[in-house]
């Protein structure tokens, strides 16, 4: 189980980063969101996995450690205002910019095989 | 025979699961997918209500509970958004 | 009195919250008495709880009365409560600047100064590592809020570049924390100190990931190279508020720094003592080279303020990375004295481009100013103290870190690097000087006075050089004491001073 | 000798730095009061200087110091020993005198109380290094010389030569300050002090420290710097654009000469040794010879004087360097000697200059007849300068000529040094020569701006009294400053002074024939000078600021090549080098990881994990396929959000699960609003190695948090977490222990992640009032949008479904203590419910139904929260102490109530009032409802 | 557990997985967009409503007081099929996807699309 | 028709009935304690959002209404397995189909209450509503008789309907 659970953990953050690294607001705000979720299952995972455990006294025998998952908690929370405020920017930019690349123009490279490859259509 | 049984529901649930992860690869439409997408909402509710019992605890109710109401905003979201781009207007 | 040490942090929260609602929101006016006053109110607070922790040793704030390592605690001790001060004087300076018409171009401006100043506060004050991360938090959001105060296609792209970053960066921390809390168990930086000499072999190789994944993320708020790209066009970008109170947020990176590598991978921390020193030498060598390099390039004042802030960091860092209370006290002197100059650079840079038409503050022939003659004095006075000239601050703190890499091998590297450094500022800001005071064409035309409220801002935060020189004796003093506290662990230690409480 | 401190020493310095403000008071009332109130202080202190002169000539140091920067070694520390006295009579006297010129000299449009004020600054500087007791003290002052002979240079600063030439000298001197500051932080360490007492009394320690070599040549380099030798000599001559008086004070009698001062100063602890000789006495001779062979091509009065200045700046040092002490003591004597005859010439020069409009000596000729007074004052000087006898010049050269006889460090080439000092004297002879014919004789002035005539009276006094010291000391010089000379050397030498004998005739001997070959020489030379103009306009005339410009500019280019190299503006580099970083950091730790896997045992794999992992990882991959086709990639994400959920469900963290779940529609709902306002699908950008390229970086960092979260999950781990298990009923009355930890253990962290929310929605809020964004009327295929905006059957259920959400949200809510729930997975419920009603009816609808201010909501919340925790103060606890307790009630029964409850409350406002403002302000944005930015008061 | 309860909640059990799985198949196997939807909205509410059941059954017994608030999730999942269902409909027909050939009245789907009288 | 009246208490009685309900429902409860928070959640929900609900048909014969709604179950459950079925068969055999119902039904509540119904049950989804409300687009999976089926939707369920909301 830990395996996969890191397994997937990796691939999460793998794909988020890729994202991130790619040139327009909202695939970078995907990226995040993705980034956001490897993050908050590795945080979770600092606790250690455990079946059958939570934290709520008198519903099972061991407990889960809850502290990460209070920390992941707030992780989460703060997140979502982080992905609400860079969206909301990302559509400012586009407004001020007239595009959506994160640099707030499309890079010249782009533009030309943008045009060529109009013209092979 | 009830572990049986929930382990065959459990299957079942998975397979469904998997469906759902396949018609949304394959789309071809949005509509497609955002459908395949609402059954896997409820789907998981299944899974969430099995598990349940199968833990025999009550912990996970409010997990499906909000699924149910969350998944249906969520999908009428999406739809509002093919619809008519603008969610709010 | 004994609830002082939080009181940094609620002060400026409360103050926020209360803009946000009647009587205050909606009048700026309002807004700006109750801020100042509040603000001021603060620096009374933030002196106090630095002569309070400096005379009757380091205060504890167990909130909650959970005792750490369970609960969090603030620590003000004579570093945070240093830079408590620090920011609550520069963010005076800052906010009495803005008071004079600046803060009026958006909205929110003054609780989200508040909240930045909250956050600021926050991290410097908290024990707690993931607090930490909150107050980090805190104050990224608002500074994001911030940096688009005023509108315009720049600081719309400049806070793109800084706020996606910073997220990642974020992401970072937070990896961090979770390895650290895998390994260590503990959250309190005190505890974590203590449990960290006891890891395994196979802990230890993680905790050390953790620890240097954590450079990154402080390293990213201090602007150390190669994570430095994004500072230059953001504090050029930002409204001159805004940039200056910005000072004090790479000095928030440096801290976390100095307190997480000194605290938890300090010298007592066995096999993980000073891991990130290998890095922090050739990083802080090539930030100063790059912070210089940056300062000779940038073509307007604004850029070249910002450019002398990433100098300042990798002064900073070299001290840092020296390992030496010595060198930790003179980058403690350092800190005060760069983070107020550059703050108040940024503020005259305003100021001059509000003189000399379209051509801002670039380096190039413009009209002549209205008022060049105080705006002079005030560059002028700026200039010697971020190049490092005597009599003003900048050569104290430079001499202090020189003579603290003496006896080190890397002597051959700090002082080429430092003093070449020094003078690459030296001339670009002479060339910046001439160009803009001397260079024109052209008689000024729209005389707008200067506000008194903007000259006096200025002049609070430039009264510190001389100052900082004039009083050197007891400020060194208390920067060597804050030092030495900061490198024996167990002077401070959370546990010997706090009373065994209840709960 | 004895050592008494004098608490008057202090104000030798203090009274001239207090001076520096005077001028600008008093410039309002006039040239004559201003100048005589900027004259007070500087006499006063002059004055001071006198009283102590006895003590000092009888061999009583004195000293002050008062503790300042301890752990810097910094001390305000002062000493008057000879050679500060002769050089604070220089400063002090001269400085007076150019106060005086300065009056006359200064135009009625030129600022008199600035340039007072900066003219007194620099004497304070001067009047500082020579008294410092404190190496850094001293550097200090030092450091105050360049900065005010900056602005002094400077003073004409819409010329474009004078800031050229300024920063040049700033730079140079700056430069070799920063030098000197290295240097004398290194002798400070080598005696652990910077007590100049101590450091010159550690001469040999210093001598034969393995550093020595590097500190000699980092304070040479400051010292060269400041007194112009070669290669640093080119910024003086620019120097020159200044005001006459400043040219006179600063580049004759000053600044130059602190640079001597200090190899006077460190002559005890630094000569004496080969390497001291070799560096300084060729650098010495160099300069000689290179001043004095320009200076005849000058033809700018003050070019050939700052040439001039320069050779005879090369003979001093190069007498240093000759590591005799008589030829120390000549130096000294020369100091004095170049002071008067140059400061008068440049006085002269200015004279002209003002009297006439030009300097050019192709122009100025025959001001004899025009002038004679002062033409005869300035011949004198001329010919001090060119070591006639019976001037003071003449003196201290058969001194230098008779020392470079005595010296043998270069072994059999020895004989040069002799040689090629005459040549250098044979020059000096000439420019004199030149400067006296060509100027006041040579046939007609030519084409001058002015008709000359001569100055007025007492612009002419400081020049009366510096020809007649030359005179003076050219005849009597052992009256007049044999004692000077003595003290000074005493003070230089730190024993007893050689013997020498200063008068005229010494017979005939070798160095008076020096001086006659010279003087014959010179006239040669400046008898065939056509040729040699002739021969040298064959080089092309090398102007040293065009090369230090150039120099500097491409600097400057280079370095903005190399910032927009690797500052492109890109983000995207930005990012990479962050993860590049990133992955340094996190892969190399982990080679020291023997092994993955930990000693903690892991749970089996089942079925049901298999699904969820299979349906997370390909959704995941599918957001990175089909991330150009953005509404896919969000629907994708959803999937990954779900799944994340139902993980947290599985593995014991139900709160988490339903924080994800009701977080993670939200943000959908989020990034939906804003996916209308952005391109719905874009081009492919990137090139395929750099796709590649970030593949592969993205997916390393992946392995490397995999692998570390996989050794982290079989690692076994005691936290303190039993603590919170234990005390989570007891201590904080809930029997939810995670809620329990965000609302009373480590409920400062929520308060700060509430904030978090609430700043975020202000400022979202903030970017939206000023947003203008295009809407798009037609969808990415070009569809036009559906005409059914509000479908009934949404409208209808969603408003059936409001109340019962909320229900839901107060359930939540209120169990959240004790079992999975609290105030944000409540509060988010309600604004979801909210936002449902927005999306189904549109905000017109909404507008007259909801009539709740968002931001008071947030600050409400915020407020309630921190109130709830500030209420422990009363109860004499910390912020944050939490209370609970139990009740009964008839009927009702048992039932606990919590401050908890209030402080969670408090988090579900706020994170109502925040969700609200982002997203039903979002929604406006398209409609008349739009935010307008209020106006305030 | 007693057989009978164990058996009608085995029973259940199966049977809601059963249909939820039809549903799920239904959506994967179906021809066009129309006939796919049939299958979650419908079969897999029924299933829901069995695993519900099942629940409620079963955590009665287990904890031994009334447990019905499954049902609310049922309430939920009845009011909001529909609605989902009509939607997902109305962006099927604004995207004009391909119907299946042999649909009768196919030319229904554009008036409906404009939302005016057949 | 009538709509239904406004008291200044409690502005939806069903509203608030149903909410007491599920209130109890929710936590599995009767206990006094919980009887006494659901009543005042009951009254004080419906008074914060009388506000955002349009005026509808109020319901008046809460017989008839549990009639319907046992009908509806029961037709759920039937109609499932056909469904079941068809999915389960080759899809080569379905014969699917777009219908218009006419409606008689004015008001939004019952259309949508309508609506619903139908896509529950048997084999259709209920796809647009037009926008003179007056007929009811339907798509069916495997259509037999077109009329049958129209007045089949109309009989069973558009007229109880009809009797329920008294319009
Ligand atoms: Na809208
Ligand atoms: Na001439």
């Amino acid at each position: 189980m830990e395996a996969i659970y890191a397994f997937c953990v990796g691939i999460l953050t793998t794909c988020g980063f890729f994202l991130v690294l790619r040139g327009r607001t909202f695939t970078v705000v995907i990226g995040l969101t993705l980034l956001s979720y490897a993050v908050n299952l590795f945080l979770f995972a600092s606790g250690r996995l455990k079946l059958d455990g939570a934290a709520v006294l008198g519903q099972s025998a061991e407990y889960s450690d809850p502290l990460p998952q209070a920390l992941v908690l707030t992780a989460i929370v703060i997140g979502f205002a982080m992905t609400a405020f860079v969206v909301i920017l990302a559509m400012r930019s586009r407004a001020d910019q007239g595009n959506d690349h994160v640099d707030g123009h499309i890079p010249v490279k782009t533009t030309k095989s943008r045009i060529s490859e109009k013209r092979h259509s | 025979m009830l572990s049986t049984a929930i382990v065959i529901a459990t299957i079942l649930v998975c397979l469904s699961l998997i469906l759902n992860l396949w018609r949304l690869f394959k789309g071809p439409g949005r509509p497609d997918r955002i459908l395949a997408l609402d059954t896997m909402y409820i789907n998981s509710i299944a899974l969430i209500i099995l598990f349940g019992i199968a833990s025999s605890t009550t912990l996970y109710f409010e997990a499906a509970l909000l699924i149910a109401m969350l998944g249906f905003v969520s999908t009428a979201a999406m739809c509002k958004y093919i619809l008519r781009g603008d969610l709010i207007e | 009195m004994q609830h002082l040490p939080i009181l940094p942090i609620l002060l400026p929260m409360l103050a926020a919250v209360f803009m946000l609602l009647p009587p205050l929101s909606n009048s700026i006016t309002r807004h700006r008495f109750f801020a100042v006053s509040v603000m001021i109110i603060l620096v009374i607070v933030s002196a106090t709880l630095l002569l309070t922790s400096h005379q009757q040793g380091t205060q504890m704030y167990v909130l909650g009365g959970w005792q750490p390592p369970f609960g969090i605690a603030l620590v003000a001790d004579r570093l945070s409560t240093m830079m408590v001060l620090l920011t609550s004087l520069l963010a005076l300076g800052a906010q009495l600047y803005a008071c004079a018409g600046d803060d009026h171009d958006g909205m929110y401006f003054h609780p989200l100064f508040m909240f930045l100043v909250m956050g600021v506060n926050g991290a410097f004050l908290t024990g707690d590592i993931f607090n930490l991360f909150v107050f980090f938090e805190v104050l990224l959001i608002a500074s994001y809020a911030l940096l688009i105060h005023g509108g315009g296609k720049q600081k719309t792209k400049a806070t793109v570049h800084y706020v996606i970053l910073n997220l990642v960066g974020s992401s970072i921390f937070l990896f961090a924390l979770g390895i650290l809390y895998g390994t260590i168990g503990s959250l309190n930086m005190e505890d974590m100190a203590n449990k960290v000499r006891l890891l395994g072999e196979h802990e230890q190789a993680l905790a050390k990931t953790g620890g240097l994944l954590l450079l990154v993320v402080f390293g990213l708020k201090a602007a150390l190279l190669p994570l430095h790209f994004w500072l230059p066009k953001t504090y050029a970008a930002a409204s001159a508020p805004v940039a200056a109170l910005f000072a004090i947020m790479t000095k928030v990176g440096v801290y976390s720094i100095l307190r997480v590598h000194t605290t938890i991978f300090g010298e007592d921390a066995g096999a993980l003592a000073s891991i990130i020193i290998p890095w922090l030498w050739p990083l802080a060598l090539i930030t100063l080279t790059m912070g210089a390099i940056g300062v000779l390039a940038s073509p307007s004042l604004r850029l070249t303020a910002a450019n002398l802030v990433i100098v300042s960091v990798g002064t900073l860092m070299l001290a840092i990375a020296m390992q030496r209370e010595a060198a930790t006290s003179a980058a403690l002197y350092y800190m005060i004295h760069s983070t107020l100059a550059t703050g108040a650079l940024f503020l005259i840079a305003d100021l001059i481009s509000k003189q000399r038409g379209k051509a801002e503050d670039r380096y190039v022939t413009a009209r002549k100013m209205n008022q060049g003659k105080v705006i002079g004095i005030a560059f002028f006075i700026a200039a010697l103290t971020v190049v490092g000239m005597p009599p003003l601050s900048g050569f104290v703190g430079k001499i202090l870190i020189l003579q603290a890499a003496q006896g080190m091998a890397e002597i051959v590297w700090v002082w080429p690097v430092i003093l070449l450094a020094g003078l690459a500022c030296l001339v670009a800001i002479s060339r910046a000087g001439t160009t803009l005071f001397w260079r024109s064409a052209g008689e000024s035309t729209n005389y707008i006075p200067i506000s008194r409220l903007k000259l006096a801002a200025i002049a609070l935060l430039l009264s510190a050089s001389p100052l900082l020189v004039m009083f050197g004796g007891p400020v060194t003093t208390y920067t060597s004491l804050a030092a030495a506290q900061l490198h024996d662990n167990k002077a401070q230690s959370a546990y010997t001073i706090l009373p065994k409480g209840d709960k | 000798m004895e050592s008494s401190p004098h608490m008057n020493l202090l104000w030798v310095v203090l009274l001239p730095l207090i001076g520096t403000l005077v001028p600008l008071f008093t410039e309002r009332f006039g040239r004559n009061i201003c100048t005589f109130s900027v004259a007070i202080l500087p006499a006063w202190s002059l004055i001071l200087v006198l009283m102590f002169a006895g003590d000092v000539f009888d061999g009583q140091d004195i000293r002050q110091s008062i503790d300042w920067i301890p752990s810097m070694g910094l001390d305000l520390s002062f000493r008057l020993d000879g050679l500060s006295l002769l050089f604070l009579f220089l400063i002090l006297g001269i400085g007076l005198l150019v106060i005086l010129y300065a009056r006359y000299y200064l135009s009625a449009k030129d600022s008199m109380g600035q340039f007072y004020a900066y003219l007194i600054l620099f004497m304070s500087a001067m009047v500082g290094i020579v008294t410092s007791n404190n190496l850094i003290q001293l550097w200090i002052f030092w450091e105050l010389t360049s900065i005010s002979s900056f602005l002094l240079i400077s003073f004409w600063s819409h010329k474009s030569e004078a800031r050229k030439g300024a920063r040049m000298a700033l730079t140079v001197t700056g430069a070799g300050g920063l030098a000197l500051l290295a240097g004398l932080l290194l002798i400070g360490n080598i005696v652990g002090s910077f007590d100049l007492d101590t450091v010159l009394a550690n001469g040999d320690l210093i001598r034969s420290h393995a550093t020595y070599p590097i500190a000699l040549t980092l304070v040479l380099l400051g010292a060269f710097t400041k007194s112009a030798q070669f290669p640093f000599h080119f910024w003086l001559p620019h120097a020159m654009s200044a005001p006459t008086p400043v040219s006179a004070y600063l580049h004759s009698a000053t600044m130059v000469k602190a640079g001597i001062f200090l190899m006077a100063r460190f002559y005890p602890v630094l000569a004496g040794t080969d390497l001291w000789f070799m560096i300084v006495s060729l650098t010495g001779l160099t300069t000689l010879l290179l001043g004095a062979y320009i200076a005849l091509f000058k033809h700018d009065l003050k070019g050939l004087l700052a040439y001039s200045t320069i050779s005879h700046l090369g003979l001093i040092t190069l007498l240093f360097g000759l590591n005799s002490e008589l030829a120390a003591v000549a130096a000294i004597f020369h100091i004095i000697n170049h002071a008067t005859f140059k400061a008068s010439l440049f006085m002269a020069a200015g004279i002209i200059d003002h009297e006439s409009g030009s300097r050019d000596m192709r122009k100025l000729n025959g001001l004899w007849k025009y002038m004679p007074y002062t033409a005869t004052l300035a011949i004198v000087a001329a010919l001090s300068m060119a070591g006639v006898p019976l001037l003071n010049g003449f003196l201290s050269k058969e001194m230098f000529f008779s020392e470079t006889l005595n010296q043998s460090t270069l072994g059999s080439l020895s004989w040069m040094i002799p040689l090629l000092a005459t040549v250098g004297a044979a020059f000096s002879v000439a420019y004199s020569l030149r400067f006296i014919h060509d100027v006041f004789f040579n046939g007609e002035p030519i084409d001058l701006p002015k008709t000359p005539k001569e100055p007025p009276r007492y612009m002419k006094v400081p020049v009366e009294i510096l020809v007649t010291l030359c005179l003076v000391v050219g005849i009597f010089p052992a009256y007049v400053v044999g004692d000077l000379l003595n003290v000074a050397s005493f003070a230089v030498l730190t024993h007893e002074v050689p013997i020498h004998s200063l008068a005229i005739w010494h017979g005939f001997n070798i160095p008076l024939f020096m001086s006659f070959l010279a003087m014959a020489g010179g006239a040669t030379i400046y008898y065939n000078r056509r040729h040699l103009f002739e021969f040298q306009s064959h080089f092309d005339e090398t102007d040293a600021k065009h090369i230090f410009e150039g120099i500097i500019q491409s600097i400057v280019i280079a370095s903005q090549r190399i910032i927009t190299t690797l500052e492109n503006g890109s983000l995207q580099r930005y990012i990479f080098l962050l993860l590049l970083f990133t992955l340094a950091m996190g892969a190399l730790p982990l080679l020291d990881l023997t092994q993955n896997t930990g000693s903690r045992p892991q749970i089996p794999i089942d079925g049901v994990t298999i699904t969820g992992a299979i349906l997370l990882i390909m959704s995941a991959i599918a957001t990175v396929i089909w991330y150009r086709k953005r509404f896919l990639a969000l629907i994708f994400l959803s999937v990954v959000g779900l799944i994340v959920s139902l993980a947290f469900a599985q593995f014991s963290a139900p709160d988490l699960a339903l924080t994800q779940l009701s977080v993670e529609i939200a943000t959908i709902i989020l990034l939906l609003l804003a996916l209308f306002f952005l391109p719905q699908n874009t081009y492919k950008e990137s090139s395929n190695r750099r796709l590649s390229g970030d593949l592969l970086v993205s997916g390393l960092i992946g392995c490397v948090i995999g692998t570390i979260c996989f050794a982290m999950l079989t690692t076994p781990l005691s936290t303190i977490s039993d603590f919170f298990i234990a005390n989570s009923k007891t201590g904080g009355g809930g029997t939810n222990v995670v809620n329990v930890i965000l609302v009373d253990f480590r409920g400062f962290d929520t308060l700060g992640e509430i904030t978090v929310l609430g700043i975020a929605a202000l400022g979202v809020y903030k970017l939206i009032a000023k947003m203008r964004i295009y809407m798009p009327t037609r969808d990415d295929k070009g569809r036009a949008w559906s005409n059914d905006p509000h479908p009934m059957m949404l409208e209808m259920v969603s408003q059936s479904l409001l109340p019962l959400a909320l229900l839901v949200s107060v359930y939540i809510f209120l169990r959240g203590h004790n079992v999975p729930g609290g105030g944000f997975i409540a509060g988010l419920i309600t604004s979801i419910a909210i936002i449902q009603q927005y999306i189904a009816h549109g905000v017109l609808w909404m507008k007259p139904r909801v009539s709740i201010d968002y931001q008071w909501l947030i600050a409400g919340g915020i407020l309630i929260a921190t109130a709830t925790s500030v209420g422990s103060w009363f109860f004499d606890k910390p912020f944050l102490s939490t209370w609970f307790d139990y009740f009964s009630l008839p009927w009702i029964g048992k039932f606990e109530l919590a401050s908890a409850m209030l402080f969670d409350l408090g988090v579900y406002l706020t994170v109502v009032g925040a969700v609200m403002l982002i997203l039903a302000n979002l929604g406006k944005l398209t409609t008349s409802e739009r935010i307008h930015i209020k106006e305030n008061d | 557990m007693e057989f009978w309860i164990e058996l009608v909640v085995s029973v259940l059990l199966i049977l809601g997985g059963l249909f939820v799985f039809i549903g799920s198949l239904g959506l994967a196997k179906l021809p066009d967009f129309y006939t796919r939807l049939h299958g979650p909205t419908k079969a897999t509410t029924l299933g829901m409503g069995c695993l519900l059941i099942a629940s409620m059954i079963f955590v009665t017994y287990q904890q031994g007081y009334l447990s019905v608030h499954e049902l609310l999730i049922t309430l939920f999942l009845l009011i909001t099929a529909p609605v989902t269902a009509h939607m997902l409909a109305k962006t099927a027909m604004h995207h004009e996807l391909d119907i299946l050939d042999k649909t009768s009245n196919k030319a229904l789907s554009q008036r409906a699309k404009e939302r005016m009288s057949p | 028709m009538k709509t239904r009246p406004r008291f200044r208490l409690l502005p939806m009685p069903l509203h608030s009935l149903i909410l007491f309900v599920v209130w109890l429902l929710l936590n599995n409860t009767v206990a006094p304690g919980h009887l006494l928070l659901g009543a005042f959640l009951a009254i004080g929900i419906p008074l914060l959002t009388s506000g955002m609900q349009d005026d509808q048909p109020g319901f008046r014969k809460p017989l008839a209404t549990l009639r319907y709604v046992l009908m509806v179950v029961g037709d759920i459950i039937v109609a499932n397995f056909e469904v079941a079925l068809l999915v389960v068969r080759s899809s080569k055999k379905l014969s699917p189909a777009f219908i218009a119902v006419p409606l008689n039904i004015e008001h939004e509540l019952p259309i949508t209450i309508l609506a619903s119904t139908v896509s529950l049950t048997p084999g259709t989804v209920s796809a647009e509503v037009s926008e003179d409300k007056q007929w009811l687009y339907v798509h069916v999976l495997n259509l037999t008789d077109e009329d049958e089926l129209i007045a089949s939707i109309k009989h069973r369920y558009e007229r109880p309907l009809m009797e329920i909301f008294e319009c």
